[in-house]
């Protein structure tokens, strides 16, 4: 085994094993704090890819702004330590058909896609192919992106504004 | 990382018998050990020299019992901090009120894995390094939000609210100030951005494009500075509001690593800034780079980094601190705009051909005003240092 | 105004409410009714040739060895317009003592008059938030008042010695914690309770 | 959120969770906390950083000062008085000494006024360094109160040189003073004075009251109309803050304080609305530099004055006849009222009862309070200047 598959099936236990935590808590604050080892773990997988802009990417993103957003929404729920998760096992059976289906799906695309498997070299500076994508190949889906995003923070404040009358 | 590599590659026999996982790992460890020791051993140094500092400001003496001059003092402090009990009070969260001081240290201490001392002396070259000093900062964040959380007290939630609505916030005028400098470099790496500023003083990006650099430097150094949760923006452990805000419940070696991990953080800050605009390991002249054949970097950097640690001691012992809502104003209002202009007018500057390389008259500033603003420090410290002469001559008489 | 006009004043608006007055002394004032002290003191503050806009002062008295046992509150005026100060003061019995409250007219006499009630147990009559002020809230009994002698126990802990235990103490001999000893701090014992 | 809400007669400790909205917590400051300035609990509803409603809870202190005069002969509550206002403990003693003196008309040599100045002016500007200084911390500026404190020393070595005490001096004395003042005296103030005006006034407004940080932090919050300040009767620096131009030294002079020129500082509102929390410290920082003028002119007036023995009119046995009288002085934190009975037959006070500044400031909080943040209830109870000795005392 090489150093790198090391360094993979550790990262993948950190993920399975946090994911697990996640979806299992009980306490909520638990679970959104389980999800830092998700994102981190994850974070490592692009790093083990080379893709070191992204694995930065999703720890800028991610740990430093979505699982923030995620606590503090969960901090700032009344009454939170009230809450009980139990998760009740009623619908075990459509579940099970839900999740098994979702598998074989993914696993057949995992296997019939055509991997082109040592093909093509690892790409030596991703982020500049990365700025050069976004700004030349799919600058109109990128801009979309960003007006869309433009729009909901304009909506959210504006939500969020003070009302004159209250 | 690649300083020690070569170094293993002079032991006779080493490349031959020792697999390359195995001498990268050591490396790495080593390397995390040299760092370790230096943020470990780093507070020592700053606490006794903040308070020499703040004693002399406050026109007091400072700690003068332990040791000659009081030097001991820290030392001492440490031993306390070490074996001083950890309090868990009864209510709290005890796994994430364990976990929490730990991200902070390390969200802190991860910083240390790009930073370059050389360009031999440094844990790893990301193609990202810049931006990897911002991400790896959340983490912090994160350790922060969930000490407040877990210590199950209402201060210490305030605290961790507002430190993680402030550095959010301040991250963003961060960023924008970074882009300035990448897009000046054209890299997103460290090592080239010092390249960048290699050859002396007026290259420093401090002085491109004159009045414009300089306003992005402290854009930039009052975000880092909000960062790190100092004065004025240190209302997250602000003490006569919220006791101590975050680490309210904290004891002994966990309170311990905030304070390491607070010391440690306004390091790598300053470290930052220096690398990003006053030429990093690059000396102000090129003659000064080298002393009798070794490369002095490391020094200089280090050198950067404190000068601007005691700008954020002279500031914290000077202002008062901000409200909640000037800060997030000073944030949103005052530094984002400014961030965006530079942006925007740095942007279009440097595709002009005209002004590709800065200004004509850049290379005319950088050392006259250094002269200035070096030349009344000095004179201000002096004055400084002779009145408080005259105050202890008169106490003795 | 001298205060003998004031007293001319008041009593030519409130006649016979106001019981007697005082307008020689150092401290000149008057004595009105207790009932009608709310309405003076709107009179006091709203006529424009008195404005006594400011209470400096309210003070409870207890006379307990008058041949009529009474207690007094006493209200120091004062005026920021015409700069002239002024007492009133009303007679109330020592027993369920009751006051309207004066706290609509000056706010400062908000905390005054909780005070009063705390320390001498006079009741002020819509008085908004009538809740003991400086003593615990479990408190039993009005220090101030002039019959007022100190608990031997306060929750259950003996808080004064008894003679043997001051004797002992002044030889300087062990006299144990016996009756010193603490109950839980919860647990309520009578406080009539306990020996001697 | 109604403006006030009805409180139940169960409902006497505090506020319950029942009592608060969905989006709003109870946050308990004191009475351990760092900066209520000593054992002052508020209770808040906040709503994240505002507050929505507070309530001040006091008596922790509360050590039966009135009880205690009730026990005690006319000259043996000066050192009580002593702890009322511990920071300015001159100014109490003055009061209580000026009411007792009023009861049995008599009236000490213009010597002894005279010190009676120096002392009282020079205990304010000490006062109010702690004052400032604190406020200063309060909002994060360590520095200025350690500037402060260290010119408080010297007119504190001056008040321990004096009567042999740094806190509580005992040195007024009903119809004199304890001590005569020392050889020298004259000299040490008026470098004290000196020193005061050179350094410590101008390194002051410098360093902390021209701070663009401070002024925004204080200018505009926690606004007290003239109405307000006139129905709480807050007093003092607070009162002036509000700019109503009132102060007993000019307006009902005591002890001399007709002789000697100075200006009463008044709230300018110079960055925002009149009465903030910078007007109420405004006014602190100008007072300073009055009470510096006064302290040089009665020095003066001293010098040229005779020599008399300082306990020349200390009556052997005080027992005054049947009567009563409020007698108000300029403390340093505002009006000190003493309303003393006398029953005629005992050596004993029937009854004092003292009007202490910090408390009907600290009454009105509540007012001020609504709608802050929680940043700014610290700042109003510093610029309210409020010390707990005499509030509950």
């Amino acid at each position: 085994m090489t150093a790198s598959a090391v360094v993979f099936w550790v990262l993948t236990l950190i993920v399975l094993a946090s994911a697990a935590v996640v979806v299992l808590s009980r306490s909520l604050i638990n679970s959104a704090f389980a999800l830092l080892a998700t994102f981190s773990g994850v974070a490592g997988f692009y790093v083990l890819l080379g893709a070191d802009f992204l694995a930065a990417v999703q720890f800028l993103v991610y740990v430093g702004g979505i699982l923030i957003l995620l606590v503090f929404g969960v901090m700032l729920t009344h009454r939170i330590q009230d809450l009980d998760l139990r998760a009740e096992a009623r619908q075990l059976v459509p579940g099970l058909f839900v999740a098994a289906g979702v598998f074989i799906l993914l696993a057949a695309v995992a296997t019939r896609t055509p991997w082109a498997i040592g093909a093509g070299r690892l790409p030596s500076a991703t982020t500049a192919e990365i700025g050069r994508a976004f700004l030349g190949k799919y600058l109109l889906p990128f801009e979309a992106a960003s007006i869309l995003l433009l729009v909901a923070l304009i909506g959210a404040a504006l939500i969020v504004r003070k009302r004159e009358d209250a | 990382m690649d300083a020690l590599l070569r170094l293993f590659s002079l032991i006779p026999g080493w490349d031959q018998n020792v697999p390359a996982w195995a001498s990268i790992s050591l490396a790495g460890l080593l390397a995390a050990g040299l760092c370790l020791g230096f943020i470990s051993l780093g507070p020592v140094g700053y606490v006794y020299v903040e308070r020499k500092l703040a004693g002399f400001m406050q026109d007091r003496l400072g700690p003068m019992r332990v040791g000659p001059w009081g030097l001991l003092q820290t030392i001492a402090d440490t031993i306390k901090l070490l074996f001083k009990e950890a309090i868990f009070p009864a209510a709290v969260n005890r796994p994430l009120f364990v976990v929490a001081p730990c991200l902070v240290v390390i969200g802190a201490f991860m910083g240390f894995a790009v930073l370059p001392f050389s360009p031999t002396w440094q844990g790893t070259d990301l193609d990202v390094g810049a931006f990897y000093v911002i991400a790896i900062g959340s983490l912090s964040t994160v350790g922060l939000i969930m000490a407040g959380w877990a210590s199950n007290n209402k201060y210490a939630l305030f605290g961790a609210m507002r430190s993680a609505a402030q550095i959010v916030s301040y991250e963003i005028p961060a960023v924008m100030s970074l882009i300035v400098v990448v897009m000046i470099a054209g890299s997103l790496s460290l090592q080239q951005i010092v390249a960048a500023q290699a050859g002396g003083l007026h290259n420093w990006f401090l002085w491109k494009f004159f009045p414009l650099n300089v306003i992005a430097f402290l854009v930039f150094f009052t975000a880092t500075l909000a960062e790190c949760n100092r004065t004025p923006f240190d209302i997250p452990e602000a003490e006569s509001e919220l006791v101590a805000g975050f680490h309210t419940e904290y004891s002994g070696f966990f309170f311990a690593m905030f304070f390491l991990a607070e010391y440690t953080e306004m390091f790598v800050a300053s470290a930052m800034v220096s690398v990003l605009f006053l030429g990093g390991f690059a000396a102000p002249l090129p003659v000064l780079q080298t002393v009798a054949g070794f490369d002095i970097g490391p020094v200089w950097l280090i050198a950067k980094a404190w000068a601007l640690v005691f700008v954020h001691m002279w500031l914290r012992w000077t202002l008062p601190r901000l409200r909640v809502d000037q800060l997030m104003h000073v944030a949103w209002k005052v530094l984002l705009p400014i961030a965006l202009f530079l942006i925007v007018v740095i942007g279009g500057l440097l595709t002009a051909p005209a002004t590709a390389g800065g200004f004509p008259w850049d290379p005319w500033f950088g050392w006259p005003l250094t002269a200035l603003l070096c030349g009344y420090l000095m004179l201000t410290a002096l004055r400084a240092w002779r009145w408080h002469a005259r105050q202890v001559r008169e106490a003795v008489a | 105004m001298t205060p003998a006009e004031i007293c001319t004043k008041l009593q030519e608006k409130f006649g016979a409410d106001v019981v007697s007055a005082l307008v020689e002394a150092a401290s000149p004032y008057v004595v009105v009714k207790t009932e009608r002290i709310a309405e003076v003191a709107a009179f006091c503050k709203a006529d424009p040739a008195l404005v006594l806009d400011n209470l400096l002062c309210l003070s409870a008295v207890d006379f307990h060895k008058e041949k009529e046992p009474r207690m007094e509150v006493v209200y120091h005026l004062f005026s920021y317009t015409h700069f002239h100060r002024f007492a009133l003061k009303v007679h109330v019995p020592r027993e369920g003592a009751r006051v309207p409250t004066v706290e609509a007219t000056w706010g400062a006499a908000n905390w005054h008059e909780r005070e009063a009630w705390d320390l001498f147990g006079i009741v002020f009559d819509g008085h908004p938030d009538l809740r003991r002020i400086l003593l615990p809230d479990d408190w039993e009994g009005h220090p101030l008042r002039k019959d007022w002698t100190d608990p031997d126990f306060y929750r259950g802990m003996r808080v004064k010695p008894t003679e043997q235990m001051a004797d002992k103490a002044m030889k300087g001999e062990e006299f144990g914690t016996g009756p010193f000893q603490h109950d839980p701090f919860n647990a309520h014992v009578p406080v009539s309770g306990g020996e001697a | 959120m109604s403006a006030t809400r009805p409180i139940t007669s169960a409902d006497t400790v505090g506020w319950r969770i029942d009592d608060i909205g969905p989006d709003e917590m109870i946050l308990s400051m004191g009475p351990q906390h760092p900066s209520t300035h000593g054992v002052l609990r508020i209770e808040l509803i906040t709503d994240g950083e505002l507050v929505r409603d507070a309530r001040p809870h006091i008596g922790y202190l509360h050590r039966c000062f009135e009880k205690h005069c009730e026990n005690v002969d006319y000259p043996g509550v000066i050192p009580y008085t002593d702890r009322l206002d511990y920071v300015a403990s001159m100014g109490n003693s003055l009061g209580y000494c000026l009411a007792v003196e009023k009861l049995l008309a008599i009236e000490p040599s213009p010597y002894v006024q005279t010190i009676r100045v120096i002392m009282a002016e020079l205990q304010r500007i000490a006062s109010h360094c702690v004052a400032i200084g604190t406020y200063g911390m309060d909002l994060g500026a360590f520095t200025p109160f350690l500037h402060l404190l260290r010119d408080r020393e010297k007119i504190l070595d001056v008040f321990e040189w004096t009567c042999g005490a740094r806190l509580l001096y005992n040195y007024n004395w009903v119809g004199g003073v304890s001590h005569d003042v020392p050889e020298g005296f004259v000299k040490a103030c008026r470098e004290i004075v000196s020193e005061f005006d050179q350094i410590t006034y101008p390194e002051l407004v410098n360093l902390l009251i021209g701070n663009k940080i401070f002024i925004s932090r204080t200018a505009g919050v926690g606004v007290v109309s003239r109405e307000l300040a006139i129905s709480y009767d807050l007093t003092g620096p607070n009162l002036r803050g509000s700019g109503v131009k009132y102060d007993l030294r000019k307006d009902e002079p005591y002890s001399g304080y007709e002789n000697y020129t100075f200006e009463v500082p008044v709230g300018e509102g110079q960055y925002g609305p009149k009465g903030s929390c910078f007007d109420r410290n405004w006014v602190r920082v100008v007072e300073m530099k009055e009470s510096a003028r006064i302290v040089s002119q009665a020095l003066d007036r001293l010098e040229k004055l005779d020599k008399t023995d300082v306990r020349e009119k200390v009556p052997k046995r005080v027992k005054p006849a049947k009567g009563e009288v409020f007698a108000r002085s300029e403390a340093a934190r505002g009006n000190l009222g003493y309303y003393v009975v006398a029953d005629g037959t005992a050596v004993n006070p029937y009854r004092v009862k003292v009007k202490s500044p910090c408390f009907t400031a600290m009454s009105a909080f509540h007012h001020v309070a609504r709608g802050v943040m929680i940043a700014d209830i610290i700042a109003l109870i510093g610029s309210f200047d409020v010390v707990l000795g005499e509030i509950d005392r």
